[in-house]
């Protein structure tokens, strides 16, 4: 009962939400918007018993996503409302909806694999961290490197894009070498 | 009772709504944050199907899409502030100069 | 004896050989003479040859290697002399050996004298290796070697432009060249089909072991074989419907008509029919025989009726060899092997004689051929209106002449037979013959001297070529008193053919009734020729006149309904077929592919939210693919 | 001199490496040296050849993705053992004859890679290696069309390039299915001929793969209605590239046909021996007629190479010793005959700047060498005996006859049609009075043109009259490919029709 109230209240804020999201001019209610969207993401997870997800969602999206995003937008001026020409947006809403319609029938209709073996299966009587860490750090230990390489390197390339010469646009400088001794 | 196909629903409206996103707004930011609610709409799915077949891969899977995401954002958003600085601008009707 | 057969046989591949050398230098009369040796050499060892089997010396069997072997088939390069190839052996060599002596006087004033030398050995040779092989496959290497050679022959002037039909009925020698070698050609394929049908029931291509096979074969087969190999023979042999080429031949030079269009090549139909004679004396086959003999006579009869109206003097003697060439398949095909043989030895001396004849007149009168222009040659051309006499009178079967013993003996086949129609044929024939060899002689040698007109100063020939042509002459003139010797030698090998009791009583009778038409058919010639021309207008303009003098049309026939139809067909073929269809498909796809590049590059229009848009209706499409899989499945 | 394959194989390739750094002025001495040494090792394969030995000889393997059965093997039979000397042989013949003065170093450097894939194709025993090496030979052929052809050259070669190439790409599907096959029945992979010659598969599939295989093999043949790229890519190739598509190129296609349709997939040869033989029939008379509508003469003698490999196909096709035997000795002196045509194109083309015979007339006269060996190449196009196009002819025919007389004679017409438009193309160019001004003064072939057509004539002649030094090998390994197709046919009527050695039929 709990989890029903709980799935519907979830479902309706996160459409509702995201809806705006999508369809607000301002960017900023866009994004205020989409970070409280993620907050109820998380809810999604917490009732999935996914804890450990939860908990990343919110400290990865709605703290440090979010307020990339936030810092990202004081470059631009967000708090203009955004013109755009939005041209065919029957189109757009056909499309859109027809893939919720289709996505809905794909997976309204019974999954096939009835008698699918879990590889990784839940652990009863272990809490969700401790058996995703177990997971993470045995079987999937050199994707999880992977994915911490691939977070430093776009760390460097956010902070080489975005930051240093802030003045000096790399993409349209003609002379790199010039540059760099600039910066030297 | 709330089952896999819920989620999967709900995970496939949402998909949708940011797909529409994808295909309707021009500015570049508005792409990033449609994308955003595209990969928070997988990984409820990924979520949903890891509970109901007690199997962690799937929240293996949406673990590593948040990586993604986290770094996608951060590469994308310095790219986002370099085209900025060059062209002023992040409308996509405007950025056109790929033509074929 | 086995030496004698390989110098009979290569004595003319070293001339050929020999004359090649110098046949882009100019002209060397020691390459004519000593062509001419080598084939008297070869001449001799024939000789030899013939008088070793005469005395019942037994057939030469000689294997120099092997040819091709591959799967089953085993064809070895292998000859054989007996009785039946060692007569055409001796004829052959006899003729050619002549003929080069005669060519190295006619062909004094050509610049490719060597070249002529050249192709005319390799003739002989071709022709030898045809008679000699003791297998269907060398028989077919000669066949088509003589083909190749009367090619080059008879497109020897190949300089010569192309004029239309009306001017000369076989447009320039390169055409009639090719026009002999494609038929001849089609008949081939026959022949070569006769030889497929022959190995694969027999197993070999060797004679003995094929003719050994024959009784065992089905009916059906050995039809198809006796078929097969009779078309392969009409076209050599140039039977009616193949004929055209052999006056259109005529092109070559004089010396060529004598040895291959009149001695030998074309006999070479009459020889298989003979070589195949087991297989031609089957009781399965005889409908095919008595086919070969009833077209035989019709040949004989039709060739005979457009040399009757023909002004053209080496095409007169032309249609008259394929009018005998029609007697000698009327006696293969009635089973007279013997006497088919014995005409075609006998044909070729007095034919072969005619031709030349013919050349020395040709060589006097500066290559005119129209006997109307012609006309009181015997005084300046004594030696060659005897020569031409004589031949004419042997032609016309008038004893004690060969052509008299020869021709009658096939005219009492026919009788003997019972097939009257075919009888008569023959008999009316052999008066037109006549009628048209001494129109032929009175028109060119009597009356008045119409020659003078165009300014032509006509004299003999050189007296060596005179003294070259005597044997011809000699044996035109004996040849009829050996039948009955060669009769007894040749049936040693091929099966005897006796006149019935009925028939021999009637001998006189017979001989009688053929000797009087021949002797009408002469007068009549002498009533109409003999004191110069005196053209009829109303006769030439006769319906039956002009039907002959086209020859039936048939050329005409040919031209529009074969040649032209084909020349036409390739060209659509070419131009619509292929072009416009088989290419042009295969262009389309290109052009579908190119187009469909070329209208969606409108979509890379450099907006990325086009190119989203775009992708989002992909994957719809995939959506729905996956939703109708799930939904279905 | 075990591994003499993997050296005939890859020496001209290294030497046409080395040949960027010989001189310009130098690059023709040295490419016909290399294929000097080339014909020369091609020769010694071939005297030390076991004749007797039916089976592959000289083989060599070295794994290559052991993981996958793909490996370096190659070896000869006398199946292929003469199309590699042919194929060493064209080369350098065409090389010596060759007039080309622009980039001649880029076109050396072109031939002898031609050369490597060339003779690679012909002696691999491993698909893929097969595969690259007959994907490769598109390569040179494509710049030698496209950089010293005639003015459509890239349109030419384009099409040549893109036909053949969709083509084999069909086929590269069938072999590796074949492949796939041949893992799920022994469980391990291998790309290895001699391992899928053991491999006996269901009829359905024999038919699939058949096609898949057909589809490469035809194109490159090429067989009606797929030979269209041919004239094009021969009316603007240059001379030698003429030669050497006609010569070998083409001939990948009849072998691919011996080499892996029918030992493959016996019963779906037997199967398709009906359609194949419909089409190459309409190849032989059509082609042969298209070719007599032709006003260029290397249009004719383009149009009359289709016709020819159609005769070839019929042969491969008449599955019996005689028939398949005869197809492969008329690819060689098709190969020879067709080679020096084209190279006889080539000469008057150096003079006239003209293809077309409407310009000729007469030409007998003037050039009479030419003309003599002209006749001669002539006469070995019509197939007359004792002359190398006999032969193979005669076999084909002979061998097609026991499947179908109607089929045999319809393909014999070969040597009447066959006469008609080469005679016409004789007629026209060299017979009739010299009409043309610009003729009259030509000079006849020199030296170097002799150089390249004497021998060919000299083989024209040596074969037709000799033909067993080179029959009988080939004859031994034809007769081990048919017992043992007939050992592998399934379908009685297969059996019934790969004979092993019935020309004498039951007496009835």
């Amino acid at each position: 009962m709990y989890e029903q109230i709980a799935f519907y209240l979830f479902s309706a804020l996160t459409v509702g939400l995201f809806m705006v999201t999508v369809l607000s001019k301002n960017i900023l209610y866009s994004m205020t918007s989409l970070a409280a969207g993620m907050v109820l993401i998380s809810g999604f997870f917490f009732l999935l018993g996914a804890d450990f997800l939860g908990v990343v969602q919110l400290i990865v999206y709605v703290g440090a996503v979010m307020a990339l995003y936030a810092f990202a937008m004081m470059f631009f001026d967000a708090t203009r409302d955004i013109k755009e020409k939005n041209t065919s947006s029957a189109l757009v809403f056909l499309l859109g909806g027809m893939a919720a319609l289709l996505l809905v029938v794909v997976f309204a209709a019974p999954i096939m694999g009835e008698n699918i073996q879990a590889s990784y299966p839940v652990i009863e009587g272990v809490g969700n961290a401790e058996s995703v860490g177990m997971v993470l750090f045995t079987k999937y230990l050199v994707p999880f490197e992977v994915a911490a390489v691939m977070l430093l390197v776009a760390m460097i390339a956010g902070i080489i894009l975005a930051g240093k010469k802030m003045d000096h646009s790399l993409t349209t400088v003609d002379d790199p070498i010039n540059v760099q001794e600039e910066t030297k | 009772m709330i089952g896999l196909s819920h989620y999967l629903i709900i995970s496939g409206i949402l998909f949708a709504i940011g797909l529409v996103g994808v295909l309707r707004r021009k500015n570049l930011l508005m792409l990033f944050f449609a994308t955003e609610i595209m990969l928070n709409a997988a990984n409820v799915a990924f979520a949903a199907v890891s509970n109901y077949y007690h199997d962690l891969t799937g929240q293996m899977f949406a673990f590593f899409i948040i990586a993604v995401a986290a770094s996608e954002v951060a590469v994308g958003l310095g790219l986002l502030i370099v085209l900025y600085k060059k062209f002023g601008t992040l409308d996509l009707d405007d950025l056109a100069s790929m033509k074929g | 004896m086995e030496k004698y057969v390989y110098i009979a046989l290569f004595a003319p591949l070293v001339s050929s050989i020999f004359a090649a050398l110098f046949g882009m230098s100019s002209k060397k009369n020691f390459v004519g003479v000593i062509a001419s040796l080598l084939l008297a050499t070869s001449f001799m060892a024939s000789a030899t040859l013939a008088s070793y089997i005469a005395e019942g010396g037994a057939a030469i069997h000689v294997t120099m290697m092997e040819w091709i072997g591959a799967g089953d088939l085993m064809i070895p390069f292998g000859f054989m002399v007996d009785h039946v190839s060692v007569t055409m052996m001796v004829v052959v060599t006899l003729v050619s050996t002549v003929v080069h002596i005669y060519s190295i006087g006619y062909m004094d004033h050509d610049k490719s004298f060597n070249r002529f030398f050249s192709y005319l050995s390799a003739f002989v040779f071709s022709m030898l290796v045809l008679v000699m092989s003791d297998n269907f496959a060398g028989l077919f290497i000669g066949w088509e070697g003589v083909g190749v050679c009367s090619w080059l022959l008879i497109g020897f002037w190949y300089h010569k432009e192309d004029v239309s039909p009306e001017v000369n009925p076989s447009i320039s020698p390169s055409w009639a060249a090719n026009e002999a070698f494609i038929v001849n050609r089609i008949a081939d394929l026959a022949m070569l089909v006769g030889i497929f049908v022959l190995y694969w029931n027999t197993g070999s291509l060797q004679y003995d072991v094929v003719f050994a096979e024959l009784p065992h074969l089905d009916t059906a087969i050995l039809t198809t074989a006796a078929i097969a190999l009779f078309i392969g023979a009409m076209g050599k042999s140039a039977q009616f419907p193949l004929h055209t080429w052999l006056t259109d031949a005529m092109e070559g030079p004089t010396p060529v008509s004598a040895l291959i269009h009149a001695a030998t090549m074309v006999t070479a139909g009459v020889f298989l029919v003979i070589r195949a004679n087991p297989l031609y004396s089957m009781d399965a086959v005889s409908d095919v025989s008595y086919f070969i003999a009833a077209l035989g006579t019709f040949v004989a009869f039709f060739a005979a009726s457009m040399a009757l109206v023909n002004r053209d003097l080496k095409r007169i003697i032309a249609y008259s060899t394929l009018s005998q060439l029609g007697y000698m398949f009327a006696a293969a095909g009635l089973g007279a092997y013997w006497i088919a043989l014995f005409h075609l030895a006998a044909h070729a001396f007095f034919k072969a004689l005619l031709f030349l004849g013919a050349g020395n007149v040709m060589h006097a009168m500066h290559d005119e051929l129209d006997i109307f222009k012609m006309g009181g040659l015997k005084q300046s051309m004594r030696a060659t209106y005897y020569y031409m006499g004589i031949a004419s009178i042997a032609l016309a079967g008038i004893p004690p002449f060969a052509g008299f013993f020869s021709k009658d003996a096939i005219i009492e086949t026919a009788f003997n037979e019972g097939t009257l129609i075919l009888w008569i044929m023959l008999v009316v024939t052999a008066g037109m013959t006549a009628f048209y060899s001494f129109r032929q002689v009175f028109l060119t040698f009597n009356g008045d001297h119409r020659y003078k007109e165009f300014g032509i100063h006509p004299h003999e020939m050189y007296k060596f070529v005179l003294v070259a042509m005597s044997p011809l002459a000699l044996l035109a003139m004996i040849a009829g008193f050996f039948q009955g010797s060669f009769q007894e030698f040749i049936t040693k090998l091929l099966p005897n053919y006796e006149m019935s009791h009925h028939t021999h009583e009637l001998v006189y009778y017979l001989g009688g009734l053929v000797l009087v038409v021949a002797v009408s058919g002469i007068a009549l010639a002498w009533k109409k020729y003999g004191n110069g021309l005196k053209r009829d207008e109303k006769c030439e303009n006769s319906f039956i006149y002009q039907l002959l003098k086209n020859q039936y049309y048939i050329p005409h026939f040919y031209a529009e309904f074969i040649s032209r139809p084909y020349a036409l067909v390739s060209e659509m073929m070419w131009r619509n077929v292929d072009m416009k269809i088989v290419d042009a498909t295969v262009d389309a796809i290109a052009h579908i592919l190119y187009f469909s590049g070329d209208k969606t590059r409108k979509m890379q229009t450099g907006n990325l939210s086009h190119y989203l848009n775009w992708m989002g209706v992909g994957f719809v499409l995939l959506l729905i693919v996956a939703a109708i899989t799930t939904v279905i499945g | 001199m075990d591994n003499i394959l993997s050296v005939l194989v890859f020496f001209p390739a290294i030497a046409g490496l080395l040949g960027f750094v010989v001189d310009k002025g130098s690059a023709r001495v040295y490419g016909i040296s290399v294929a000097t040494v080339e014909l020369l090792l091609a020769l010694w394969l071939w005297m030390s050849f076991d004749t007797a030995n039916a089976g592959m000889q000289y083989v060599e393997l070295i794994p290559l993705v052991p993981d996958f059965g793909i490996n370096y093997y190659v070896g000869v039979d006398g199946i292929s053992l003469f199309i590699v000397v042919m194929t060493a042989l064209m080369t350098l013949l065409g090389m010596i004859g060759m007039s080309i003065e622009k980039e001649i170093k880029n076109m050396i450097i072109s031939l002898l890679f031609l050369e490597m894939t060339m003779i690679g194709v012909f002696v691999a025993l491993d698909a893929i290696v097969f595969y690259l090496f007959w994907e490769l030979s598109l390569v040179p052929m494509l710049y030698i069309i496209g950089a010293w052809g005639g003015p459509l050259r890239i349109y030419a070669s384009v099409k040549f390039f893109l036909y053949t190439f969709t083509g084999s790409l069909i086929m590269l599907v069938g072999m590796l299915f074949m492949a796939y096959l041949y893992n799920s029945v022994s469980g391990v992979w291998s790309f290895s001929l001699t391992d899928w010659y053991a491999l006996v598969l269901p009829e359905n599939y024999q038919i699939w793969l058949f096609l898949a295989f057909f589809a490469g093999f035809a194109i490159k043949v090429p067989m009606f209605p797929f030979h269209t790229w041919l004239p094009y890519a021969h009316g603007q190739a240059p001379t030698i590239g003429s030669v050497i598509l006609a010569a070998v190129l083409l001939k990948m296609g009849t072998y691919g046909f011996v080499r892996f349709s029918l030992p493959l997939f016996p019963d779906a040869s037997v199967m398709m021996i009906w359609p194949i033989s419909v089409l190459a029939i309409i190849m032989v008379i059509y082609t042969a007629m298209v070719a007599y509508a032709q006003e260029d003469i290397k249009q004719v003698i383009a149009y009359s190479s289709v016709s020819h490999m159609g005769i070839i196909i019929l042969g491969t096709f008449a599955m019996n010793a005689e028939g398949i035997s005869g197809s492969i000795f008329l690819m060689l002196s098709h190969g020879i005959v067709s080679g020096a045509l084209f190279m006889l194109v080539g000469v008057i083309y150096d003079r006239r700047h003209t293809k077309l015979m409407s310009e000729f007339g007469g030409l007998a006269a003037v050039m009479p060498k030419y003309a003599v060996i002209f006749g001669f190449m002539l006469m070995a196009s019509v197939g007359l005996p004792l002359t190398i196009g006999f032969v193979g002819e005669f076999l084909v025919l002979l061998g097609f006859y026991e499947i179908s007389p109607i089929g045999a004679i319809l393909g014999g017409t070969t040597i009447i049609i066959g006469a008609i438009y080469m005679l016409t193309v004789y007629k026209r160019t060299f017979f009739g009075p010299v009409t043309n001004e610009k003729n009259k003064t030509l000079p006849d072939l020199n030296g170097k043109e002799l150089t390249a057509l004497v021998p060919l004539v000299a083989i024209v002649i040596w074969l037709g009259v000799y033909p067993k030094p080179v029959l009988g090998p080939i004859d031994t390994s034809v007769k081990a490919l048919i017992s043992f197709m007939h050992e592998k046919a399934r379908s009685d009527i297969a059996k019934d029709t790969i004979t092993l050695s019935k020309s004498v039929k039951e007496a009835k």
